[in-house]
């Protein structure tokens, strides 16, 4: 055990799969000298500059060049600096990594980590704060991944970098620097299977990388309130473990879904449909959300702070629906 | 060099390979023309009937551990590298048996058993795949080369740019073959460029580049040849340039109104199966009934191939949920 | 009243706004040609060269150029061949035009319509067939604009072009073809304004684009069986039109959503997520999505048949609500 | 054109207002330093201390009915086009008063009033919308032209070559201004690129284009002002590739390990504004006293702005949902 931020886990994982397999290895702006948040940090120095390869500003093709590694058999990660600069990639993340295996008849296949981050938090205003996620889960062919903290950072990029697809490995900027015990080996955390991080009878929140620790906030503040919140993390968006919430739902009958991204259109609204089609009888109030307004990203502080969902929202949308009446 | 200096390193086996190949491409999409007439070959398909050579004097000589990306028109890449007719033919028809089980159809040829790793349908955007792919071989030692073909179309298009880039950077072994038609679907060249040939765009680069007709396979031939010898000891980037023509209008059922039968006609002349024809027997690198077996062989090869095809059951419905996710090996 | 195509009455309106109006530009690939399917035919000859502007195929920076030319105070029609494209313009429409007004505190305007197509059916396999517009509606301060008639077509147009906004107005190939009775001088259609296009107080569908007939086909179908269905078009999906929904929810107690997009992330998910928090108490079932599944598009025609969404698919969906038991 | 040239069209007055500009821009820049260092401007700043040079000469010949596009290390850019100080200090502070009421911040900077049309974050994403402009102007008429400032880094990014190709071909009265300071981020123009100079990668358009040293404000404003006159024609695009150095790192907080010190001391003794007030003291354009103004004035205008930033207050927290789109006017 060791007292680890979420990106040193990521820094130390990274260099652990490119130690185990050769066959690994790195792309992306800056990335030698760590990228902007040092994620990349001293890999250069460890694997040399074959298996750690700065790119120039053309995040389409090294996409690209990601994808036709992969294929040829090796297993690149590649890094897309911000979330928001993923719409210069997704011509080749989305017509050619996520297709190939289909359009082939399964004879490629696409190996591929792309690591980036989102969300908002930091002052970095509209271009450099956004989260993109529920568009890649609208793209069959691709998994999205989104880890919540630095263990499941660390066994989350251990199974991406083994699956066989392309995986969107999508961190969050403002949990970077958060720092919490890490095992020194930490085990591959399968995709597709969530956390139940809070057990609970009255309510359950489902919530996503930033949102988890928010829930877990909200939770807290409840339970001095006598709400005893359910907090799931699905940490994979796909595959998503509609299990683990529609049995959670099952015992609480109340659900409150919650990420950073804007509402309309995010992957919150996944969750609410299928949650609603596999555990309609068991609901006594309508689903609610917590995500940002459907406004850009503001850089004025106070205006961020506003626009950034987190715990007193979850609070009062826990409330609203434990103070829902049918018919009422 | 001219085309005597680069008919004189090949010889009548090469000729006579190349002009088979050619055949068998120009059988193919005849073929496939009136198929899609007919409605049996379904969906947006583009010919590269005119610009066989290209295909036959670059695919011939690869290998199958080299790694070809191609665009939406694909056939003869295919083909020339080895694609079997009749798989091909059952893919274009939708058939379980077509070289994607029918999952790609015309503009998404892949058969990685011969080299052939990817087709897109969007334009420009295979050419980072193929810089990709001789990354891996630089990565993993080996003296594989990566060679991808599009059009002069594609050369506008960002990634173009942005991997010439890349691929002079890190001195990749990556052929970029550019078939340079004069269009971009119903669009001549003049109207989306000023920049005559696709050499001169790539001249800041210093990156070794070269025009060749198009439609003189030996010069293809030549000019591919000394660029593959010099990848296969892992240097590169390059750059080709053919010039060439579709006969044919950009997708089967193109009225083509925006060209002239003038310059239809010329190229007609300039067809690079009856150039061949020409030269070779003239040189003597084959006689009349080869050059009529190669025809006929060709013809035949792609009858029994529609054959294959039609025989061919078209995929389970429950084909369609397989394939959206790779398994562990 | 004349019979006009889908494709017409967009290329009549076409006509319409260029000649209303000398900001109106029209720009894009082949666009003097008339594109590939028609749609601008004959403008290059009636506007001339200037006005109708053939570009090289660069999508991501004839999208910026229209956005520029937007914000300088012109009305740019911008064609993004297809839908499959707009991969290569995300960064333009999403990053630039989508904020410009906002971010500049309500300096900068970006009044620009994207043109493009969507849809499969056509055996294009799967870069040239899907269904991206739920990525768009995940964007604040875009506009989406899905016409699923040539009347509609026509008067969504106008009112796109008249927009101060930029608006993605996405049409479907497979519509194209469609002839029907169109009235000479087709009124503006406000944008957020959903259509009831056939009235039932049994099960209310809402569909978009191509669904929309596919929806009205069930409806027939149903209606030998007895059940009436009430088909609503939303038109826009941003603006969304939620009160239309709520309120024939209100009557019908039970919804199908049906697009063409593959189910998750699409923009059904959205609505379903609206409809249940707006009409909890109303849902005597589950919201039923039909949409594609969740796989890249087969070329070979009997799977992409499979693959399509259609009127069986709807008429099931209604059955299924109709048969749900609560507690059953 | 040689500086001697270059001067010689420089009067006294336009000497003075460009050293008045760049003062202007560095007092700003060093201030917002300090005001980054204590948290009253949040978010990531990059300055442009050491490049105020090519900000003054371009922007110091430009009108309010132009249009400037300008990226993330746009500050200069803004001032010298005439954005307020007070007002412009308060955008990077987030406040109400600011040029975008705090919605922008200092990646952002629009000041339409004063030409300036807008800063993007994006990489190379200005350039396109730069274009547009200039269609506007060739659409409606008039003598107003577009400018874009980018770095080096952009160069190498789809929308640079989309955009060189597509302004060439259609002629547009548009002014690429690339400031080449050598660096993206922390990684030198060597690993980005084997093609040195930027008006290199252009060479196969054919467009004017011409490298000047970017820290010699007198060359940038003669190369400039050449190129002004013919886009006032209508005539375009052209490209300026200025030769810099930010002597800050990349951003406020970087630690900048990856230069030398070295290069940094050389750079820094060839500081625009340190080479400026020795060539117009030489010259007798301005004196001593003047300098001191200069340097004076700027430093309590920008003092004045810290003020006026701080005395306006944060947007009320309604203003977060206004502006999303824009009403009918
Ligand atoms: C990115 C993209 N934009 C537009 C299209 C539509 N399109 C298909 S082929 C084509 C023209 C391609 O021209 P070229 O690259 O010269 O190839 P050719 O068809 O002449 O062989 C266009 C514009 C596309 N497939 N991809
Ligand atoms: C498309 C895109 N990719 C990556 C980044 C992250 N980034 C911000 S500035 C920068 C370097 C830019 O270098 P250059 O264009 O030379 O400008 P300079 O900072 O040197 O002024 C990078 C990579 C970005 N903002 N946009
Ligand atoms: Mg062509
Ligand atoms: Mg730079």
């Amino acid at each position: 055990m060791s007292q680890l931020t979420y990106l040193k886990a990521i820094n130390r994982t990274l260099a652990e799969v490119m130690r185990a397999d050769p066959r690994v290895f790195v792309l992306g702006e800056d990335v030698r000298e760590g990228g902007p948040f040092g994620a990349t940090q001293g890999l250069a120095e460890a694997f040399g500059e074959e298996r750690v390869r700065d790119t120039p500003i053309s995040e389409g093709t090294i996409c690209g060049i990601a994808i036709g590694a992969a294929q040829a058999g090796l297993r690149p990660i590649v890094e897309i600096m911000f979330i928001d600069f993923i719409t210069l990639a997704l011509d080749q993340l989305v017509n050619q990594a996520a297709k190939a295996h289909y359009m082939s008849g399964g004879q490629l296949r696409v190996p591929l980590v792309l690591r980036t981050q989102g969300g908002a938090g930091q002052r970095a205003a509209a271009q450099h704060s956004q989260s993109f996620e529920a568009w890649l889960t609208h793209v069959p062919g691709l998994k999205v991944v989104m880890p919540s903290s630095a263990s499941d950072a660390a066994g989350l990029l251990q199974s991406a970098v083994a699956d066989p697809n392309p995986v969107v490995y999508v961190e969050n900027k403002a949990l970077y620097f958060q720092r919490e015990e890490v095992p020194d080996a930490v085990a591959p955390i399968p995709l597709g299977r969530a956390a139940i991080r809070r057990p609970g009878r009255d309510v359950t929140i489902v919530a996503t990388s930033r949102l988890v620790a928010e829930a877990l906030a909200a939770a807290e503040q409840l339970a001095g309130e006598g709400i005893e919140v359910e907090v799931i993390d699905p940490r994979s968006l796909v595959p998503f473990d509609l299990e683990a919430v529609a049995s959670s739902v099952a015992r609480t009958h109340r659900l409150v879904v919650a990420h950073e991204a804007v509402g309309q259109g995010g992957f919150g609204a996944e969750i609410v449909a299928q949650v609603q089609a596999a555990a309609f009888d068991e609901l006594d109030a309508p689903i609610e959300r917590v995500t940002a307004p459907f406004t850009p990203i503001p850089f004025s502080p106070p205006l961020e702070d506003a626009y950034l969902p987190g715990k007193d929202q979850l609070v009062a949308a826990a409330w609203a629906t434990l103070g829902y009446q049918i018919g009422g | 060099m001219t085309t005597d200096a680069a008919s004189s390193i090949i010889d009548a086996p090469v000729a006579f390979s190349l002009l088979r190949t050619m055949w068998r491409i120009r059988a193919f999409e005849e073929r496939v023309s009136e198929l899609v007439a007919t409605g049996e070959v379904p969906g947006l398909v583009h010919l590269s009937i005119g610009q066989e050579g290209v295909a036959a004097a670059v695919c011939g000589q690869l290998r199958h551990d080299d790694a070809v990306y191609t665009g939406h028109r694909g056939h003869g890449h295919a083909l020339a590298m080895g694609a079997p007719l009749d798989r091909a033919m059952a893919e274009l028809m939708g058939r379980a048996d077509g070289l994607c089980h029918g999952k790609g159809g015309s503009m998404h040829l892949v058969d990685v058993a011969h080299g052939l790793l990817g087709a897109t349908g969007v334009v420009g955007g295979n050419i980072p795949l193929a810089l990709g792919a001789a990354l891996a071989v630089r990565l993993r030692g080996g003296d594989q080369v990566a060679v991808v073909f599009f059009g002069d179309g594609a050369v506008q298009a960002g990634h173009f740019n942005e991997s010439i880039n890349l691929a002079t950077l890190w001195e990749l072994p990556a052929i970029l073959v550019c078939e340079n038609n004069g269009f971009a679907e119903f669009t001549p060249r003049s109207a989306h460029t000023k920049v005559e040939r696709v050499s001169d765009v790539v001249a800041p680069y210093d990156l070794a580049s070269e025009t060749v007709d198009g439609n003189d396979v030996f010069a293809v031939y030549a000019a591919f040849g000394r660029f593959l010898a010099r990848a296969r000891q892992g240097r590169g980037p390059m750059l080709l340039e053919c010039l060439t023509y579709r006969l044919r209008g950009h997708y089967e059922g193109d009225p083509a109104r925006y060209r002239q039968a003038l310059e239809v006609a010329e190229w007609q002349a300039r067809d690079p199966i009856l150039r061949l024809e020409r030269r070779g027997l003239e040189q003597g690198l084959f006689g009349q009934a080869e050059v009529a077996a190669a025809e006929r062989e060709a013809r035949e090869a792609v009858e029994a191939a529609v054959q294959f095809a039609r025989q061919s059951p078209f995929p389970a419905r429950d084909q369609l949920f397989v394939h959206t996710y790779a398994e562990q090996e």
